[in-house]
């Protein structure tokens, strides 16, 4: 089977923003227009003279990708291309949550037909590992570090798909390259739905969460089998479906306890209580998406 | 070649500045619009919208973008795809474009921007002078400068020619004053579609995002190759000095109407004393020279067109025989107390044989009226110089010294 | 002034290293500067790290060009990067291999030397991390620098139980290479 | 080679970048315990699973960097990670 993301790209072994990248691509086929913001998968990509994409792809700034894809799919519709060919914003959580969502908030509001994929590593990966709007409560980074006096980051993920629900958008999706299927399966409905759409897909990152090369997908399933990342749909800000987790349901512990960036809740006194903490984060997911 | 107007009246409506340039956007067919709305450009970007709701531009899509940051970034996109793109902008929304003026440049997209040029906050002040677009002049735009409403709206399309041809792909700014511009009505000649159409040829660039040939836009430059990017677009801006005299000249064979190249003179030939300037303060220096000529005041008016690429040739052979040289700006380079124009020029004199005085006279900054008093004083500094040396190099023309 | 230049793939410690032999070289005495040149890489990618050691404070900012001394930490760099390229015929190249010097056909006329660090490091760290374990071998081989005195920047930065065993570890390198150079 | 406009680069040109010497491991088949579910296929972050005789499939060593995903995830445990010479 060939693919239209290549190898040789600079990304680390078992990096989860090639991936995504390339389930995404899987998803779209040959027809569509990539559009990265700065991040790890646009660097490690793009080296010039050399590109790992297979389409068409551009890169502007760290902030500006779903503005620049508004201006992609204005020009095609004015040009008369606008037919089949399908316009995607890919980029990491830092430019999608933080310095890029002015942009992706006027683009949703002004309805282009365009799709935005957030890659979802929880860190500015890239710069070496800090804190971003989408790391989770109590994970340690180098700018929300565990010491003494901290267990880390004090902030829950700021919920980018209800962020977008609020703007009206027709379809969102969360998934994760734990479940490549279901992920390939909801780009291609997010590409197929008119307006704007929202995947936010979950992507473990070896280097910046501290686990083995080996365990990318492994511990991706964990954190839906733990509640922490709730896999669902929603159609017209109504949630639509979810993918239930069941017998599989496993302790937030199976999942922490494998990564570095919470080390310190296994070693630091008073860890277990900001276990406790988490898992409450779990079961509210469970009851509010009804995973069980 | 001296400048050309076209007052044969039966051609000529009495509109404001700014729907002026709208209309020369439009006639220029635009493929995307994407603009954020700031006073002193607002009229244009509404006089848009009202053709864009009229149908008065097909195969093109206005973009209501929530910033100016973003009204930018959008036409990366479109022009990328190959859609001619225009957008408007000023002070506050220039600077927010900072980041991406840089990356349109770099990734040679001919975006065309009209600039109303205003003040820059703070204190926030909503009326004219250049500092906006002066402070962005290495940011790899093409910048030119327009005296009055027909040379703004003319300039549109020039600006397109330049910015589109194949040795420069460069993105232009067309700077006019904002309100002095942009907001006063006279008479002028409407840009004529007939005429674009013969003048500006579509917008074909070789490469683009096309999923028939998959390309990559925007990849990294490390150490071994940036530089030769930065060079290439030097090179560019090189080309654009004698595009930006062939726009003017086509421009004038096709529409009969001429305001300069990179720059234009007024009086000059026996001028002992030269003043420099951009924008609407041209016209107000022209009848200020009338006035002295009449008196037997040998003075004249070097109006600076284009201001990057920086014409040193054109302003060289212009002043060489002037006695003394006065550049008036309306900006400040804080910290130097000097305007960029008489930066550069006094700057690019050095190495030359040209050794007259060079003085710098800063004036109507935060739209403080520039009346003809005004250069009357500035030409009664230079004739002193002209006796006596320079007394002070460079300094404001119009201070109130009570408010201090 | 001497100058080093240390060849490694991102994540395995060569900018590490070159800031522990600039900290080593100070606690020897000497003035030095250490400074890293890689792109924007994560892992993997090969990556440089420069060391300057001299009497007088050093003032020069540039890459190595002429390396009195190269620490090549990964053999698999031999296939992509030149890693001899400008070295002084009085130099050494120390490559961490556990093939004997002369299997390497480096096109330089400066003295190559192989030490086993990655094995150094498994038996005695317990990890294939060769950055200060190479350090030791550098010492050995050039007589640059004090053995001590790398272990001092070591333990600095690795308090406890690691800075132990790096030192350890280093030493083995540092006595196994004198030995070799007999 | 000279710089085209705006530094466009060709589709798919990362392969000159051969990254095989990037692993400590490397994954090597079992082909008696594969199923040819080609999970490894469709995991490989670095594309280094290609198709062989039969159904079956062989590792790009050019480019695999040893991340060892293939043989965490193969149901059959069909592959393991075998430390590299050097």
């Amino acid at each position: 089977m060939s693919f239209l993301f290549e190898a040789g790209h600079r990304g680390c072994a078992g990096c989860c923003d090639a991936m995504v990248a390339k389930f995404v691509l899987m998803a779209a086929g040959e027809d569509c227009i990539i559009i990265s913001p700065t991040g790890c998968l646009e660097v490690m990509t793009t080296p010039y003279p050399e590109s790992s994409w297979g389409v068409p792809w551009i890169h502007s700034l760290f902030e500006n990708a779903a503005s620049v894809a508004s201006g992609v799919e204005a020009g095609l519709k004015a040009l008369g291309k606008f037919e089949k060919t399908k316009v995607i914003a890919m980029g990491g959580d830092g430019a999608t949550l933080d310095i890029g969502i002015r942009g992706i908030s006027g683009a949703f509001e002004r309805g282009h037909d365009i799709t935005y994929v957030c890659i979802d590593n929880e860190a500015y990966m890239n710069t070496g590992v800090q804190r971003s709007g989408a790391t989770p409560f109590d994970a340690s980074t180098t700018t929300s570090p565990a010491g003494s006096e901290s267990f880390g980051n004090q902030r829950p993920k700021k919920d980018m798909p209800a962020i977008l629900a609020a703007h009206g958008a027709p379809y969102i999706a969360t998934c994760s390259l734990g479940y490549p299927k279901d992920l390939i399966k909801k780009v291609k409905k997010a590409l197929d739905v008119e307006g704007p759409t929202y995947i936010h897909a979950h992507a473990p990152c070896t280097t910046g969460w501290g686990f083995d090369t080996s365990k990318t997908v492994e511990i991706a399933k964990l954190a839906v089998q733990t509640g922490l990342w709730p896999l669902y749909e929603m159609e017209d800000g109504e949630i639509t479906s979810v993918k239930k987790i069941g017998k599989q349901k496993k302790p937030v512990e199976d999942y922490l306890r494998m990564q570095r960036r919470f080390k310190h809740l296994f070693t630091k006194e008073g860890g277990d209580e900001e276990l406790k903490k988490i898992q409450v984060l779990a079961d509210k997911n469970i009851v509010k998406f009804g995973l069980e | 070649m001296a400048v050309i107007r076209d007052l044969n009246k039966d051609k000529m409506d009495v509109v404001e500045g700014s729907y002026a340039v709208a209309h020369s956007v439009k006639v220029c067919k635009p493929n995307v619009i994407s603009a954020y709305p700031i006073t002193p450009q607002t009229h244009i970007v509404e006089d848009l919208s009202q053709f864009m709701a009229d149908g008065e531009i097909p195969n093109c899509e206005y973009i209501n973008v929530e910033s100016e940051f973003s009204a930018l970034s959008a036409l990366v996109g479109s022009s990328a795809v190959g859609a001619r793109c225009y957008s408007a902008t000023t002070s506050q929304g220039l600077e927010l474009m900072h980041e991406i003026l840089f990356n349109v440049s770099g990734m040679r997209l001919p975006i065309v921007m009209t600039i109303a040029n205003r003040a820059v906050s703070a204190p926030i002040n909503i009326w004219n002078d250049q500092q906006d677009s002066i402070s962005q002049r290495d940011t790899g735009w093409i910048q030119l400068y327009a005296e009055d409403l027909q040379e703004a709206s003319d300039m549109t399309a020039q600006a397109f020619k330049i910015a589109e041809d194949k040795d420069v792909m460069l993105p232009a700014m067309a700077c006019m004053d904002g309100f002095i511009l942009s907001h006063v009505y006279e008479p002028m000649v409407l840009l004529e579609q007939d005429l674009v159409d013969e003048y500006l040829p579509t917008y074909a660039p070789e490469y683009t995002l096309d999923t028939k040939n998959p390309l990559t836009f925007g990849a990294f430059a490390d150490p071994e190759i940036y530089t030769e990017f930065r060079y290439l677009q030097q090179k560019a801006m090189d080309n654009a000095l004698p595009k930006i005299e062939e726009a003017a000249n086509d421009f004038h064979k096709v529409f009969g109407r001429y305001y300069g190249g990179l720059v234009d003179e007024y009086e000059t030939e026996d001028a002992e004393i030269i003043l420099m300037a951009m924008g609407s303060v041209v016209g107000t220096i022209k009848d200020t020279i009338d006035g002295l000529r009449a008196k037997g005041v040998k003075v004249g008016l070097l109006k600076v067109r284009s201001f990057r690429p920086f014409p040193v040739e054109a302003i060289h052979n212009a002043i060489k025989n002037a006695k003394v040289v006065v550049a008036i700006d309306k900006n400040i380079s804080l910290g130097l107390n000097e305007g960029a124009l008489f930066t550069e020029t006094k700057a690019s004199l050095y190495n030359t044989n040209i050794d007259m005085p060079v003085i710098g006279r800063m004036i109507g900054h935060g739209g403080r009226d520039i009346p003809v008093s005004t250069i009357e004083k500035i030409v009664d500094e230079a004739a002193n110089v002209m006796k006596s040396g320079i007394s002070v190099e460079s300094q404001y023309a119009d201070l109130k010294e009570e408010l201090l | 002034m001497k100058e080093i230049r240390i060849h490694g793939r991102g994540g395995q410690g060569s900018v590490t290293a070159a800031e522990l032999l600039a900290v080593a070289a100070f606690e020897d005495g000497q003035f030095s500067q250490a400074f890293p040149a890689f792109g924007v890489e994560r892992r993997g990618a090969p990556v440089q790290a420069f060391t300057r050691i001299s009497d007088a404070p050093i003032r020069l900012r540039s890459q190595v060009y002429e390396p009195d001394y190269v620490i090549v930490q990964d053999p698999t760099l031999l296939e992509v990067v030149d890693v001899a390229r400008g070295t002084k015929d009085t130099g050494v190249i120390i490559i961490n291999s556990d093939f004997d010097p002369e299997e390497f056909d480096l096109k330089t006329n400066a003295k190559v030397m192989t030490v086993n660090a990655t094995k150094v490091a498994l038996d005695i760290i317990g990890r294939p991390i060769v950055n200060t374990v190479l350090l030791g071998a550098f010492a050995g081989a050039t007589g640059e620098i004090q053995p001590d005195s790398i272990v001092r920047a070591v333990k600095e930065r690795f308090p406890g139980k690691i800075g132990d065993k790096n030192s350890e570890a280093l030493l083995e390198a540092y006595n196994q290479i004198r030995g070799d150079a007999l | 080679m000279s710089i085209r406009l705006g530094g466009v680069c060709e589709p798919g040109s990362t392969r000159v970048n051969k990254t095989g010497g990037w692993r400590t491991f490397r994954p090597v088949y079992d082909y008696d315990k594969c199923i040819k579910c080609k999970l490894c296929e469709l995991l490989c972050p670095d594309m280094s699973v290609l198709e062989w005789e039969n159904g079956y499939f062989q590792f790009d060593y050019d480019f695999c960097k040893g991340c060892g995903i293939c043989a965490n995830e193969c149901p059959k445990n069909a592959i393991s990670m075998v430390l590299e010479e050097k």
